[in-house]
């Protein structure tokens, strides 16, 4: 059997001029890439124009709207010196490296609290069924819904150390959404409440699709529990892994409503993610042409990050 | 003229020519059988001339009629499939009948053919039934069923069998060959096991690499090989391909074997191929199946050129019908077929009787049979 | 292409189908006033409408102090679907203006004397090049103090004349066991208070030069930094959870005597009109100490947008009645602002409302009326966000220094220049 | 088949630390059940409490006398802007906008994976690769460009409408969102369906082929038939986040009579004046986020068997 071949069944003919064809069939060929096209061309237009769209901007000197005359890379030498200025931080500065933070362990505890919920959830649980819907329901909501549940809290004067306080634990003091240096991890938990239930579930999916023999092969050969899953079934999880990884960046990418409807952009604008960076310049303060270039830059990251893993992951592979 | 007619047909992906000029021709009524490792592009000829996979190069003719650029459906084939390829989601019945809905069959003719094909196929009771409440050997009768059901000029086999316990498959093979014999349709099967090329087929054509080796009758292919691969390929268990020269012992040629601790043994050759004299003093390849390598006493009695030697037994493995004896030639282990009852003991020195009248031989460089 | 496609579409509005057969008797309007009091006065416009026949289509997006509702616009204008007027601030009116696709209303205007009642300093925002292209609906200033007066009376404060009054008097309280001073930590609140700070630090002059001319002597003198050191000082009375807090929340603690005083623009007031509490008995409203005589202001403004003619009928009559006397007194009675135009009889006002147009009118005429640059009113949003920036992090610390917040001060609104 | 088989306890501890290693791990998971639970709680809580109790009372205790008055006034009375119509005005808009748009995306997302599976063309990965690069656009940046293109949609309406006296849906907000949702979804929609699909067995394809079925015959008769578990993924991912958009809903249809249930919702928590109704506001987020959390609560089970079917797969 040739390995190639097997891939791809094609009745579509790659030479289209095939002669004594007839008008009919030869639309019949066609017809994939038609039905394909519709869709395509609207990535092509609604994305990818746009894109061009904000880098032609951000070459301009647009302020409240769009401008047209190229004016030069300033908006991009604006950030490049923001880049650098730690101390007072600039926003843009608060911005990437709050993005970085966010990010790092949004994802990894995401990750980590979704894989270690799905293997609890996998040992034969009684009440599996009411479980999953508590873990998973919180990416059902949006942060319009839960941002002021999640404000009281986090709010030292409301939620969590209140409440202590009243059941007598006086010493207990947890005021992060108030504090500068450490607003940003509030996002993180929230973050990852909202999304760990989803990662849980796709690696739940992941485990109950491993054979199950590989398993039992493993505990015959003396493997412990512990071992079990660090040396067989985590790295049998592989795909569910860079999966996870695509729809966690995306989350990460796309966090504006979180940050604002929990902190409002935090003391001092010490929240600020990226996303809420471009919003901010692009709409309110009417430097489009700055928004513009933050938006640029946060697109060429993303490419950075996902064109090597969509790379390997499509590239034509030898089964 | 015959029925199914290749000519010259090839198939490019990219740089890659997976199918590399292939001719072949079957007669109809015939049971073309297309045999090979995988990855040798047997699959891919079916698919080409089930119209699923385009052709670059050559021609494809069913009943005189070229068939390169019409549709599957139009090609008046059915094909069964490796995984049997049933509808999931449809009964056994909208699965047999599924076709012929696709062409406008009316509701009662389609019942009727679904009817007569479950009498057929004995699968009657399961026409409402789901494909995943069906066994494997249900679930094959009902993808041949949606076969029959066509009554085409061409039934495609894809390795029907090789999803099946060992059983279900000599039964199942039988069955085919039932049918092929009592509707006397034409069939291109694809294998990759001999056993079933040689027991069914009319025709064989051995491919390796998207060419084909050898195209002939199974006695052919069986006792004829062209070259080591056929040789290799054909036959359970494998011919013996024993490395060995030849000398000369006056009036003719001997083929000499080197052995470990041993002489080496010289076997005379009676009335070897002409082509042999070239390579006298030189290197070559002794093939000699295991039934033409047994006990004395076994030894077909009218061939003509029986040599006999004594040689080491290492193992022995008594199969019930026969008794295979494993010696060491040429440095390679070479299997012998006893009679069931034969007596002898791993260990031993027994005298082997070799039938060199159904002996071949190969250039080691070419890998071509000398003639 | 694209480029021809966006322009001919953001700019060229639509405007375009004008053969208009009959009148179209409805306003649509973008607001971001969604809330209980807001929505209630606005309602009385409404209502207005109403009884000349005019349906009223509503475009509420609440969210981030008009943030939400600016975006909406943006996308609104982009698409060539004006709105028939839209609730707006400052200069933001004058952007798009600029950009054309503003209404004209001044033969309106000039019919209902508007160019005569409105406060010049408002016509900058209201008028441009010439034409009414925004209908003012109130005036709020922003330099006022909200004192408990019960909290006021238990520590037996009086009425802070001067800075170190005021710093006296936050002493006072904070001995007294009460928060001395409701913040809300969000960054147009704490800048909100900083133009008091600096008006008063450095007078009305300085006020203007600094903040409604951006001059760069005043932005980075000794004044601007004793502002901070004073701003600096003020926070030290802040309760540690105010990070974050809405203003109304602060409002609430002054109401409830859990704390002292709060420094905010005079729709405080509506939240003490909202909980039954009367300007004298329970509250009071003081101008920020060392400020008075001089009024920060910021204004809601209607803009009216370039609608097709069919539509114009409804835009005048929206204007006619946001502006017509009797709206602006019903209105600003329950919004805690005073009029957009000085003509408007102060019989329905309470105490702090007459102080309010009383100041209004002194101010406009003694020429220390002043945009509230944290509103929005001294500066175009680019400079007012980054000096927003500046405060909130000298507030929470990312600035540590006064002499550091002046720098980047300097450097931020040169940028955003 | 639950893949790990109750590990092997059985050849080390006896009963007692099989016990304990249940009760560990029913023990964590209840707990992080309280975590997940914890903001839903909070919210439920207070929407049964009377505003009196929310400002002197703890935010996690229960209601101590329950109140529906909250639920009754977002339902039918809470204004967003100057109407006040209660949340169930809004609830119409938003389904009529989601369900088409979860529906075309869907579909959509099913032909495009079933083209770029069964039907491969050179360069059909690159089609591909660009579609769902595109799920990673930021929404902020295409929604000014994005409006104008909606505008001249409009326009187009306004002369149609001229012309036939009808708009074709041209230019109307639902109609506008739907569109939005769609350009914007078809990127995770195919993805689901084209790794779903490329475990389907090709042979089936092929199998209909003979059998004489059309490019659309394969497709409605073999391929949807057989994709249950991935339109269930597909549709609950599809339709919470059309349900949660509020940037497209509130830049593209603020208006009173079309706009979606998140931005009235928006409208009646963003209340930046007065006393702040939290139960009402609580009661209207429940409200507004019912169907989803229903969704949620009703396919989780078809859920994972969905992601289990091939949504997962790189």
């Amino acid at each position: 059997m040739s390995t190639v071949a097997e891939t791809s069944i094609t009745l579509t003919p790659e030479h289209d001029a095939r002669p004594g064809a007839s008008v009919r069939s030869r639309l019949q060929d066609a017809l994939p890439k038609l039905v394909l096209a519709p869709s395509f061309a609207a990535s092509v237009v609604f994305v990818y124009g746009f894109i061009l769209w904000t880098i032609y901007l951000s070459f301009t000197n647009s302020k409240t709207f769009p401008s047209y005359a190229i004016t030069g890379p300033r908006a991009y030498q604006r950030l490049w010196r923001w880049t650098f200025e730690s101390d007072p931080p600039s926003s843009w500065y608060t911005s990437i490296t709050n993005m970085g933070i966010f990010g790092f362990l949004y994802i990894s505890i995401c990750l980590a609290l979704g894989l270690f919920l799905a293997i609890l959830l996998d040992q034969k649980i009684r009440g599996e069924g009411m479980l999953r819907p508590i873990y998973l329901y919180p990416m059902a909501l949006s942060f319009i819904v839960t941002g002021v549940a999640w404000k009281w809290f986090l709010d030292p004067g409301l939620g969590l150390e209140q409440t202590l306080h009243q059941w007598g634990w006086t010493s207990f003091h947890f005021d992060w959404i108030k504090n500068k240096d450490f607003v940003i991890y509030t996002v993180v938990i929230a973050g990852v409440w909202q999304a760990s239930g989803f990662i849980m579930a796709m690696f739940l999916a992941g485990l109950r699709g491993i054979d199950g023999e590989i398993m039992k092969a493993a505990q015959i050969d003396g493997a412990t529990t512990f071992q079990l899953y660090r040396r067989i079934v985590i790295p049998l999880l592989r795909p569910i892994f860079l999966s996870a990884l695509i729809v966690l960046a995306h989350l990460a990418i796309k966090s504006y409503d979180l940050v604002v409807a929990l902190t409002s952009g935090g003391p001092g604008g010490s929240a600020w993610l990226p996303s809420n960076f471009m919003y901010e310049y692009t709409f309110k303060r009417n430097e489009m042409a700055v928004g513009s270039a933050s938006a640029v830059i946060m697109l060429m990251t993303i490419t950075a990050i996902i064109v090597p893993y969509l790379y390997s992951e499509l590239r034509e592979k030898p089964r | 003229m015959a029925f199914l007619e290749i000519d010259g047909l090839k198939k490019r992906f990219g740089a890659v020519e997976i199918l590399k000029g292939i001719d072949l021709d079957l007669e109809k009524g015939g049971f073309l059988v297309l045999v090979g490792p995988s990855g040798c592009g047997k699959s891919t000829l079916l698919n080409t001339i089930a119209g699923l996979e385009t052709i670059t190069e050559g021609e494809i003719r069913v009943d005189g009629r070229t068939i390169n650029d019409l549709h599957p459906s139009k090609r008046d084939i059915a094909m069964v499939f490796q995984s049997y390829a049933l509808y999931p989601n449809m009964t056994v019945a909208g699965n047999i009948a599924f076709g012929m809905e696709m062409r406008g069959v009316p509701a009662d003719e389609r019942q009727k053919a679904i009817d007569k094909v479950a009498k057929v196929l004995q699968i009657g009771h399961l026409l409402k039934r789901k494909p995943s409440q069906l066994s494997g050997g249900q679930r094959q009768r009902v993808a041949m069923g949606r076969a029959l059901v066509r009554d085409p000029k061409l039934f495609l086999f894809d390795e029907p069998l090789s999803n099946l316990d060992a059983k279900l498959r000599v039964d199942m093979r039988i069955e085919i060959k039932r049918l092929h014999a009592t509707t006397g349709t034409t069939i291109v099967y694809v294998t990759h096991d001999q056993i079933e090329a040689m027991t069914l087929a009319t025709k064989i054509a051995v491919m390796r690499d998207g060419e084909v080796q050898q195209f002939g009758t199974p006695a052919e292919i069986y006792n004829n090989p062209v070259n080591l691969f056929v040789a290799d390929f054909m036959g359970s268990p494998a011919m013996n391909l024993i490395p060995a020269t030849i000398g000369s012992n006056g009036s003719g040629f001997s083929v000499v074997m080197e052995r470990e601790a041993r002489q080496p043994i010289s076997l005379p050759l009676a009335n070897a191929p002409a082509g042999l004299s070239a390579f006298q003093g030189k290197p070559i390849i002794f093939g000699v199946r295991p039934e033409a390598l047994t006990d004395p006493e076994g030894a077909e009695r009218n061939a003509s050129n029986i040599a006999r030697a004594d040689c080491h037994i290492e193992v022995i493995e008594p199969a019930g019908s026969d008794t295979f004896a494993v010696t060491n030639l040429g440095g390679k282990a070479v299997v012998a077929r006893l009679r069931a009852d034969a007596n002898i003991q791993p260990g031993t020195v027994t005298p082997l009787a070799f039938n060199l009248t159904k002996a071949v031989f190969f250039d080691p460089a070419t890998e071509r049979r000398i003639v | 292409m694209l480029r021809k496609l966006l322009i001919g579409t953001a700019l060229a509005s639509g405007v375009a189908f004008a053969a208009h057969a009959e009148d179209v008797k409805e306003v649509q309007m973008l607001h971001w006033w969604t809330s209980g009091g807001e929505a209630a006065a606005l309602n009385v416009l409404k209502q207005d409408l109403a009884k000349e026949g005019f349906a009223w289509k509503d475009v509420p997006v609440a969210g981030g102090g008009g943030d939400a509702a600016m975006t909406a616009l943006k996308a609104m204008v982009a698409a060539g679907n004006y709105p028939t007027a839209s609730q707006m601030l400052g200069y933001t009116v004058l952007d798009y203006a600029a950009a054309g696709v503003m209404g004209d209303l001044t033969e309106t205007a000039i019919k209902e004397g508007w160019d005569k009642s409105v406060p010049a300093a408002l016509q900058k925002f209201s008028v441009y090049d010439g034409k009414w292209v925004a209908a003012p609906v109130n005036v709020h200033s922003v330099n006022w103090l909200w004192i408990n007066k019960a909290v006021m009376d238990k520590i037996g404060g009086t009425e802070p004349k001067t800075f170190d009054d005021f710093i006296a008097l936050l002493d006072k309280a904070k001995a007294a066991g009460v928060i001395p001073l409701a913040l809300g930590g969000q960054n147009w609140q704490e800048a909100t208070m900083f133009d008091s700070v600096v008006l008063s630090t450095g007078g009305p002059e300085f006020y203007k030069k600094a903040f409604n001319d951006l001059d760069e002597e005043s932005l980075k003198s000794d004044t601007m930094k004793k502002s901070f050191d004073n701003l600096a000082k003020l926070v030290t009375y802040v309760d540690p959870n105010f990070s974050g807090r809405d203003w109304n929340l602060a409002t609430a603690m002054v109401i409830k005597g859990d704390a002292l005083v709060q420094v905010m623009g005079d729709w405080a007031k509506g939240e003490f009109n909202a909980a039954k509490k009367v300007p004298g008995t329970d509250f009071l409203c003081y101008r920020f100490p060392g400020t008075d005589g001089s009024v920060v202001y910021n204004s809601d403004m209607f803009g009216m947008f370039n609608v097709p003619e069919d539509r114009k009928a409804a835009q005048i009559a929206l204007a006619t009645a946001t502006l017509s006397k009797s709206f602006q007194s019903a209105f600003n009675v329950v919004k805690g602002s005073v009029p957009a135009r000085t003509d408007v009889p102060d019989t329905d006002f309470d105490a702090c409302g007459k102080k309010g147009m009383a100041d209004l009118k002194a101010a406009n005429e003694g020429g220390t009326l002043f945009g509230s640059l944290a509103q929005g009113y001294g500066a175009p949003p680019a400079v007012a966000n980054a000096y927003k920036d500046v405060v909130s992090k000298f507030v929470h610390g990312q600035i540590k220094t006064s002499d550091e917040a002046v720098t980047q001060l300097v450097s931020a609104i040169e940028d955003a220049k | 088949m639950s893949a790990v088989a109750t590990p092997a306890r059985q050849n080390t501890g006896g009963i007692r630390a099989r016990t304990v290693n249940r009760i560990v791990i029913y023990g964590l998971l209840a707990l992080f059940a309280l975590f997940y639970l914890m903001p839903l709680f909070v919210m439920l809580v207070t929407s049964f409490k009377t505003m009196d109790e929310i400002q002197n009372g703890n935010m996690l205790a229960l209601p101590q006398a329950p109140t529906f008055a909250p639920w009754i006034r977002a339902w039918s009375e809470v204004c967003s802007g100057l109407t006040c119509v209660g949340m169930k005005g809004y609830f119409w808009n938003s389904i009529k906008m989601v369900v088409p748009a979860v529906v075309i995306s869907t579909l959509l997302g099913a032909l495009n994976g079933y083209v770029l599976t069964k039907w491969r063309f050179r360069g059909a990965t690159l089609v591909f690769g660009l579609m769902l690069f595109a799920c990673f656009i930021p929404f902020q940046s295409v929604l000014l460009p994005m409006a104008t293109i909606l505008g001249s949609f409009g326009r187009f309406g306004v002369k149609l409408q001229n012309a036939t006296g009808l708009t074709f849906g041209f230019g109307n907000p639902t109609v506008n969102l739907v569109f939005v949702h769609v350009v914007y979804g078809i990127g995770f929609t195919t993805l689901f369906f084209r790794n779903y699909y490329e475990a389907f067995p090709n042979e089936l394809v092929k199998a209909a082929q003979i059998d004489g079925a059309s490019f659309f015959q394969i497709f409605r008769r073999i391929m949807l038939p057989n994709s249950l578990p991935i339109i269930v993924v597909t549709v609950i991912y599809q339709f919470t986040n059309i349900w949660n958009d509020f940037l497209f809903a509130s830049a593209y249809a603020g208006s009173g009579d079309v706009m979606p249930m998140t931005v009235a919702l928006n409208n009646v928590v963003n209340t930046s004046t007065g006393v702040v109704e939290y139960n009402v506001n609580m009661a209207a987020a429940m409200i507004a986020a019912l169907p989803t959390l229903l969704v949620y609560v009703l396919a989780g089970r078809y859920f994972v068997r969905g992601l289990m079917a091939g949504a997962v797969k790189g």
